[in-house]
C-alpha cells in the first residue's frame, strides 16, 4: 500500500521503518495518545527517551554535533513510519527543528550541551517561535552582558515535557535563539488540551533574566534563523501526515472488509469501493509529493526546494485529513466513538495539518513564489 | 386551546412568551446538544404544565394536537429560540407509537407518565452488526409463560443512561422468509434485572450514547406493542413527516453563525478568497432552505412526504460539514485545539462543531443507504 | 422528476406546460439547434412567430401595452418548460428583456409600436446592452433635436434576426433606451457562433443618426435602466437552466437504464446509481432555487428579492452545468459525438450560464448584498 | 546509432536539432490534435528518413530500439516542443503486436510500409454495444475455403476516414465457455469491397472517430496474426509500459498554459479569490508530476508497471477537466462562444479544450473501469 519509494542504497530506509514497527509493538500509538490526553501531557518520557536511543532524535543533526548526519530521505522514511504508528511524540517540531536550529548555530558550550542532550534523550527540547499576536514580542535588553526576555510564544510543543526551550526572539540587532531552561524565574508555561491528545503550551518571559550564553544563534531577522528549520520541518511534517494517511487507508479497507452489511462486506459495494481507490489515489499522491521534496530538496535550487516542500506539505495535509474524514464516516457509528482508533488519526491529522501551515497558505505561498519569478 | 386556529405569527408569539417566562437563561444556546434528562429537568416540567410539552398528541392525551404545519413552527422557534434538546424519545416517538398501536391500558398507563418525566425512554433498535441493516437483528425474546425472556444486545442507544425505560426491537421468531418477521417490539423497564447499560464516548468525549445488554431479563407479555412478529410494521411507522426535520437547516446553520463570528474576529471578510468560498456555504445553505420550503410546502398543503424527502437529510449534512471544514480552515494553527478558540470577544467551538459534523452523516441511516433509496424508490433504476 | 412547484390556482402553468410540450413536438429543440448552427443563424423565424402566436413573448408585458400581464410564475415554467425542451430561441435576452425594458418606458407612439410587434411576432426585438470593453460607449449627441450613436454593443442575442434593437446607452444626461432599427445608415451587424448553436452579435454604431423619437426611456444610469428588466431576465434563464438540467437527468437515466455493459444495464451500478441521485439533487435544488425567487420577487423586499435572484441563477447555472458534464460523461463515447442530443444540452447550459452573471460572480454580489445590510 | 548510449540531454539536444531541422513551423503547436495523415505527412516522412519515426521498434526493423526511460523522453520532447501528433496506430500499435506476435512474413510484408506511409493503419476494436466491455464484441469472421468472411461493425475507431488498413478483433467461434476466447485478430485492407467508413463527428465539430462496416469483406487467412480464437491474448499485449502515457500530465498543461494566458490579458492574478482557485490547479498539476515521477522511475529503473499505475489516467483526465472548467468560468459571458476567444494579444482556446477534456475521462476504459480494476488488483477488494 502507499509508502514513501525512497532510495535506498544502504538499507537505511529499510531499517529505520522496521524498528519503528518494533518500537511501536512495545509503545502502541493510540494508547500513548490515550494516556497523554488523560494525564493532560504532551510527551511520553519513555517513549522519547527510547526513540532518542534509538538515534531518531538527531537524524539532522550534523555529525560533529553528535548527531547522526544523515539526510532528509531518511528524516521523512522515520516520519512516515511514525505516522503510520501514530506514535504522536512531536519529532517534526521537538526533533526535526532543534536539530536544525543547533546545526546551524555556531559553536558553542551550550549549543554543544543542548545537542548532546537532544541525541542522548536526557534534555528535552522544546523549540518556541510563534508570538502570541501578531509579530514577534520577545526582545532582549542586555543588561551586563546578559538578557532580558519578555513576551509570550505560543503553539509550544513539548512545554511541559521541556527542559529547556529554544526561543526565536528579536532583538534591537534583529533576532537571536536563545537556550532557557525549565524552572528559570520570570518563566511560566500554561497548557490547553490539543485535538490528538497533547497538551499545547504557550510559555510567557515576565523579565526573565538570562546569561549571556544563552544566546546560541543571531540573524537579521526571526525568519533566516527559522527559514531551514522549518523547510525541514515541513517536510518531516509531510511524511508524517502521508504515513498516518495510508496507514487510515489500510485500517479502513480492513475495517470494510470485515464490516457485513445486507449479507455482504460493504467493502463489496462498489461505492465504498471507488471511495477506497480515491483514498488510496489521495494517499499515493501525498507519497509522492513528499519524496519529490526530498529529491528537489537535494538538487541545490533553493527556489524548487522551497515549492517542493510547500506542495508537500499542502498536498500531505490534505489528503491526510480527507482521507480520515471519509474513514470514520466509512466505519460507520463506531467510527463517531472515542474507543474506535480511526477517530484518533483524524483528529492527529487535523493537528499535524494545521502545524507550520495549512494547505491553503501553503498553495498561496507557492504560485507567489513561483509567479514572481 | 386550538393551536391550530391561531395565525402563523400569533402561534410564533405564544411560543416566545413561554420561553421569556420559563426557560432559564443558562438553558438557552447551550454548548452541549444532547443534555441529560436532570440538565434541563426543568424546562421538560415547565413546558408539561403549560400544556406545550408533546406538540402532536392529540388533546385528548395532553398533547397540542398541532398539524404538521404548526408542528414545523414549532421545532423552528425551538432552535430559534436556542431552546435545550430534551429527552425527547418519549414525547416524539414511543408516545406516537402507541398512539397508532397502543392498547387502550398501555397508553393509560404510560403516555402520563411520559409527560410527568417519570418515565424517561430511550430507543433501543441498532444493534453490533446491524447498522443500517437493521432487519438482521438479533436480541432474543423467548416466550416463557407469561412473560418473555430477553437477551441480546443493543448499541447507538442515545441517552440510555439516563432513561429508565426503553422501546427495543426483538427477535421473536426466526422462522420467517422474510426478515422482517418475526420482530416484536417490546417496552422493556430498564431497572429489571438483567439489564446493564454501558455509556460509549464519542468523538467529542462526550457520552450520548450506549450500548444496553440484556441478560435473561423478564418482561411481561402485556409489554408487547401491536402483535407478536409484527413489530417492523409498528417501528416503521414512526417516519411520517417528522422525516423532513432529519433535513432541517438547523446544524449547518449554527455550523455557519460560528464561521462568521470567527471570519469577522479574524478579518477574514476582508479576504476575497475567503469570500469566494465562503460565498458557497452561504448560498448552499440560503439554497437548503429554498429546498426546504419545498418539502414543507407539501406538508403545509395537506399532503404526505415521499422518499425524496431523504435529499435534504444528504445534503445538509454534508453541508454541516463543509461548513466545520472551512471553520478549521480558517483557525490556521488554532485548528490544534480541542477546545473552544478565540474570536475576538468571545469564542467559537470550532472542533466540537467539527467532530459532531461526522454523525449526522451516519446516523439515521447513512447517506449511502439514502441514496440507495433514492435511486431506488424516486429514480426508479435497475437492481 | 425534478420540476418547479409553483402555484397554480388557474391552472396556467400546467397549460403553459402542455404547450411547449406541443410546440416542441413540431418544432424540435435539437433540430432546431442543428439549423440555426448549420445555417449561421441566430433564430429560427417559424418557431419564434410560433411562440409568439402561443402569447409567449409578452408574458411579462403590462396589459395595457397588449401584453399578457402575467407573473413571473408563468414565465419560469414557460421559460423552464423551453429548457427541457431545449427550444434555445433567447426568450430570456430578448422576450423578456424587452417586454421589462419596454414596460418601464413611458407611453410613446414608439413604445407601443414596438410592444405590439413583440407580441404579434412581426418585429424581433434584440436588447443590447453590453458594451465593448469595459463600461458603456455608446453616447448620444444631439444634432438637431436627433441623436448620433457611436461605439459597440457585444453579446447581442437575435442580432441577425432582429427587426429593431433596443440599445441602452449612455447619454450626457446618464442613460436612455434607444429603439434602433435595422438597416440605419451607420450600423453594422458580425456575429461569432456560440457554443449552442446561436450566432451572437457584436453591433457597431458609427456616427449613426437616430431621430427624436428613438429615445423611448431614459435615467440617471444604465443601471437603474436595467436593474429591473436584469433581475427577471436571470429569473428567466435559471428556469431554463432548471429545465434543461431536470430534463438531462431524465435523459441520463434513460439512456443508463438501457446501456448494457457486463450483462447489466449500466445504471444498475451503485456508483452510476449514486451519480444519478447526485444530479438529480442538484435538478431539485436548481427548481427550489428558482421558486424561491419567483416567491421573494413577489413579497416587494427589494434586497431580499435580489438576493433570492442571484442565488437562483447561480444555483441553476452550476446545477445544470455540471449536470450536463456528468451526463455526458454517463453516455461514454456516445456522448462525444455531436449526433447525440445530450452534447447540446451540455453547450447549451454553458452558453445560459454565462449570460448575464456566471455563478461565481452572483455568489459574490449575493455576499455583499447581505454583508452590506 | 546507440541511442541508449547518449546521455539524456544529449538525446534531447538530438531530437531538437531534429525538430529544428524538419519540423514546418506552421505543424507546430497545431490547434487540432488529430491530424489526417495527408496534414502532417511531410513530418512522417521527415521522421522516418531520420530514422526516428518508430522509437520502441528494434533497429533491424528500422526502430530506434529505446529503453523505456528513453521513450519517455521521447514522448516529453515530443509534447514540449509542440510536434503535431501523426496517425500513429502503425508505428505504436500495428508494429509492436506483429514483432511479437506477427510471421516473418507479415514482419517483411507489413512494418516497411508502415515507415513508408504507404500502409495508414486504425484499430478496430470497439464495438457499438461494447465501449468498456471488450469482450462482449460481435463482428463476425466465418471461414471460407483460404478467407475470412467478416460481417459486422466497429465504431470509435480514430481516423479510419484516413486509414487503408485496420487491425481488427473479430469473433471467430461463440462455443467457447470464456467470452474472451473465440476472438481472432485479422488485419484488414480497407479499400476491399464491402468496407465503408462513416466519420462521425465529435463534440468540437472535428471527425477523428468513425465507424467502420464491413459487408461480406473476404480477408486472406494468411492475415491472422497469432492464432485463431487466441486474438485476445494478442490484443492484450499492447499495454506494457506505454500505460503511463495515458496518465502523462501533458493535457492539464496544456490546458494550465490557456488558464494563465487568459487569467494573465484579465488581470485575474490579481484577485486572490482567482489565485485560490487557480492555486490549486496549479499544485494538482504540480503533484501529478510527482506522481508521474514515482512510476516514471519504476520504468527508468528496469522494473515493470502495475495495475496501480492507472491512478494516473484517472488524475490527469479529471484535472485537465477542472483546469478548462475554470478557464471557462474566467471566460465569463466569453464562455458563450464556439470558437476561440480573446486574450491579450491572442486567442485562448478555452471552449475547444473544455469540450475536448470530455473524451479522455471516458476513452482507453472509463474511469469508473479505471477505479474497478484498482479496487480488485490494487486494493483487493472482495466482489
Amino acid at each position: 500500500m502507499p509508502q514513501a519509494v525512497l532510495d535506498d542504497p544502504d538499507g537505511t530506509v529499510a531499517m529505520l521503518r522496521d524498528s519503528v514497527a518494533t518500537l511501536a509493538s512495545r509503545f502502541p500509538g493510540p494508547a500513548s495518545v490515550r494516556a497523554k490526553r488523560a494525564g493532560g501531557r504532551d510527551g511520553d518520557a519513555a517513549l522519547w527517551q527510547a526513540m532518542a536511543e534509538a538515534g531518531w532524535t538527531g537524524i539532522l543533526l550534523p555529525e560533529d554535533l553528535g548527531g547522526a548526519g544523515l539526510t532528509l530521505a531518511e528524516q521523512v522514511a522515520l516520519s512516515e513510519a511514525l505516522g503510520r504508528a501514530l506514535v504522536s511524540e512531536p519529532i517534526a517540531t521537538s526533533a526535526v527543528l532543534s536539530s536544525c536550529l543547533l546545526g546551524q548555530a555556531a559553536q558553542s558550550a551550550e549549543r554543544d550541551r543542548l545537542a548532546s542532550g537532544l541525541v542522548d534523550g536526557n534534555l528535552v527540547l522544546a523549540p518556541a517561535w510563534m508570538d502570541m499576536h501578531g509579530r514577534a514580542t520577545v526582545a532582549r535588553t542586555a543588561t551586563g552582558g546578559g538578557f532580558t526576555l519578555s513576551g509570550a510564544k505560543r503553539h509550544v510543543d513539548f512545554a511541559l515535557s521541556a527542559t529547556d526551550f529554544l526561543v526565536v526572539a528579536e532583538t534591537p540587532d534583529g533576532a537571536g535563539l536563545f537556550s532557557v531552561p525549565v524552572g528559570i524565574a520570570g518563566l511560566s508555561v500554561e497548557t490547553a488540551p490539543g485535538v490528538d491528545g497533547a497538551a499545547i503550551g504557550t510559555i510567557r518571559f515576565d523579565q526573565c533574566a538570562l546569561p549571556a550564553e544563552s544566546l546560541i544563534a543571531e540573524a537579521s531577522s526571526p525568519n533566516s534563523l527559522l527559514d531551514e528549520p522549518v523547510l525541514h520541518a515541513r517536510v518531516a511534517l509531510a511524511a508524517e501526515l502521508a504515513g498516518l494517511g495510508s496507514r487510515a487507508v489500510e485500517i479502513t479497507i480492513d475495517y470494510t472488509r470485515g464490516r457485513v452489511q445486507f449479507g455482504k462486506p460493504i467493502a463489496s459495494f462498489q461505492v465504498i469501493q471507488h471511495r477506497l481507490v480515491d483514498m488510496w489515489t489521495d494517499a499515493e499522491f501525498a507519497c509522492a509529493a513528499v519524496v519529490n521534496a526530498v529529491d528537489t530538496m537535494a538538487l541545490g535550487d533553493a527556489r524548487a526546494a522551497q515549492m517542493a516542500v510547500l506542495a508537500a506539505k499542502a498536498r500531505a495535509g490534505d489528503a491526510a485529513i480527507s482521507i480520515c474524514r471519509r474513514a470514520v464516516h466509512l466505519h460507520g457509528a463506531m467510527g463517531f466513538t472515542d474507543e474506535c482508533d480511526i477517530g484518533l488519526y483524524l483528529k492527529r491529522a487535523t493537528s499535524l495539518n494545521a502545524t507550520l501551515g495549512q494547505p491553503e497558505d501553503l498553495r498561496l505561498e507557492f504560485v507567489n513564489l513561483e509567479r514572481a519569478a | 386551546m386550538d393551536w391550530n386556529a391561531l395565525s402563523d405569527d400569533a402561534f410564533r408569539d405564544a411560543f416566545h412568551d413561554l420561553v421569556e417566562r420559563r426557560l432559564p437563561a443558562d438553558l438557552r444556546f447551550m454548548r452541549k446538544q444532547r443534555p441529560l434528562f436532570d440538565e434541563v429537568a426543568v424546562w421538560y416540567h415547565a413546558l408539561a404544565e403549560e400544556g406545550w410539552l408533546a406538540p402532536v398528541w392529540p388533546v385528548e392525551h395532553g398533547g397540542m394536537g398541532l398539524s404538521p404545519a404548526k408542528h414545523m413552527i414549532y421545532v423552528e422557534e425551538w432552535g430559534r429560540l436556542g431552546c435545550p434538546r430534551i429527552p425527547d424519545h418519549g414525547i416524539g416517538l414511543i408516545g406516537p407509537l402507541l398512539l397508532e398501536h397502543g392498547t387502550e391500558e398501555q397508553k393509560a398507563y404510560y403516555l402520563p407518565r411520559i409527560l410527568s418525566g417519570e418515565h424517561v425512554w430511550c430507543q433501543g433498535y441498532s444493534e453490533p452488526g446491524a447498522g443500517s441493516d437493521l432487519a438482521s437483528l438479533r436480541t432474543a425474546a423467548l416466550r416463557d409463560g407469561e412473560d418473555f425472556v430477553v437477551n441480546g444486545q443493543k448499541i447507538w442507544t442515545t441517552l440510555a443512561h439516563c432513561a429508565n425505560w426503553i422501546f427495543a426491537l426483538v427477535r421473536t421468531s426466526r422462522d420467517e422468509k422474510v426478515r422482517q418477521r418475526g420482530i416484536t417490539v417490546l417496552l422493556i423497564d430498564m431497572t429489571s434485572p438483567g439489564v446493564t447499560v454501558r455509556p460509549i464516548a464519542n468523538l467529542r468525549g462526550e457520552t450520548d450514547f450506549c450500548e444496553v445488554f440484556f441478560d435473561e431479563v423478564r418482561v411481561p407479555v402485556e409489554n408487547v406493542v401491536g402483535e407478536v412478529d409484527q413489530g417492523w410494521n409498528v417501528a416503521k411507522s414512526v417516519l411520517g413527516h417528522e422525516r423532513i426535520f432529519l433535513g432541517a437547516p438547523t446544524r449547518p446553520e449554527i455550523a455557519i453563525e460560528r464561521l462568521e463570528k470567527l471570519a469577522q474576529a479574524r478579518g477574514a471578510f476582508d479576504d476575497p478568497a475567503f469570500r469566494s468560498r465562503y460565498a458557497r456555504h452561504r448560498l448552499d445553505l440560503y439554497d437548503l432552505g429554498s429546498a426546504f420550503e419545498r418539502f414543507a410546502k407539501v406538508l403545509r398543503d395537506g399532503g404526505e412526504l415521499g422518499a425524496d424527502v431523504s435529499v435534504l437529510k444528504i445534503f445538509t449534512t454534508e453541508l454541516y460539514q463543509r461548513i466545520t471544514e472551512e471553520t478549521l480552515t480558517l483557525a490556521g494553527e488554532d485548528a490544534r485545539f480541542f477546545d473552544d478558540i478565540e474570536a475576538g470577544n468571545g469564542h467559537v467551538d470550532a472542533m466540537n462543531l467539527f467532530l459532531d459534523s461526522r454523525a449526522p452523516a451516519i446516523f439515521g441511516g447513512s447517506n449511502e443507504i439514502q441514496k440507495n433509496i433514492l435511486a431506488k424508490a424516486v429514480l426508479k433504476l435497475p437492481s
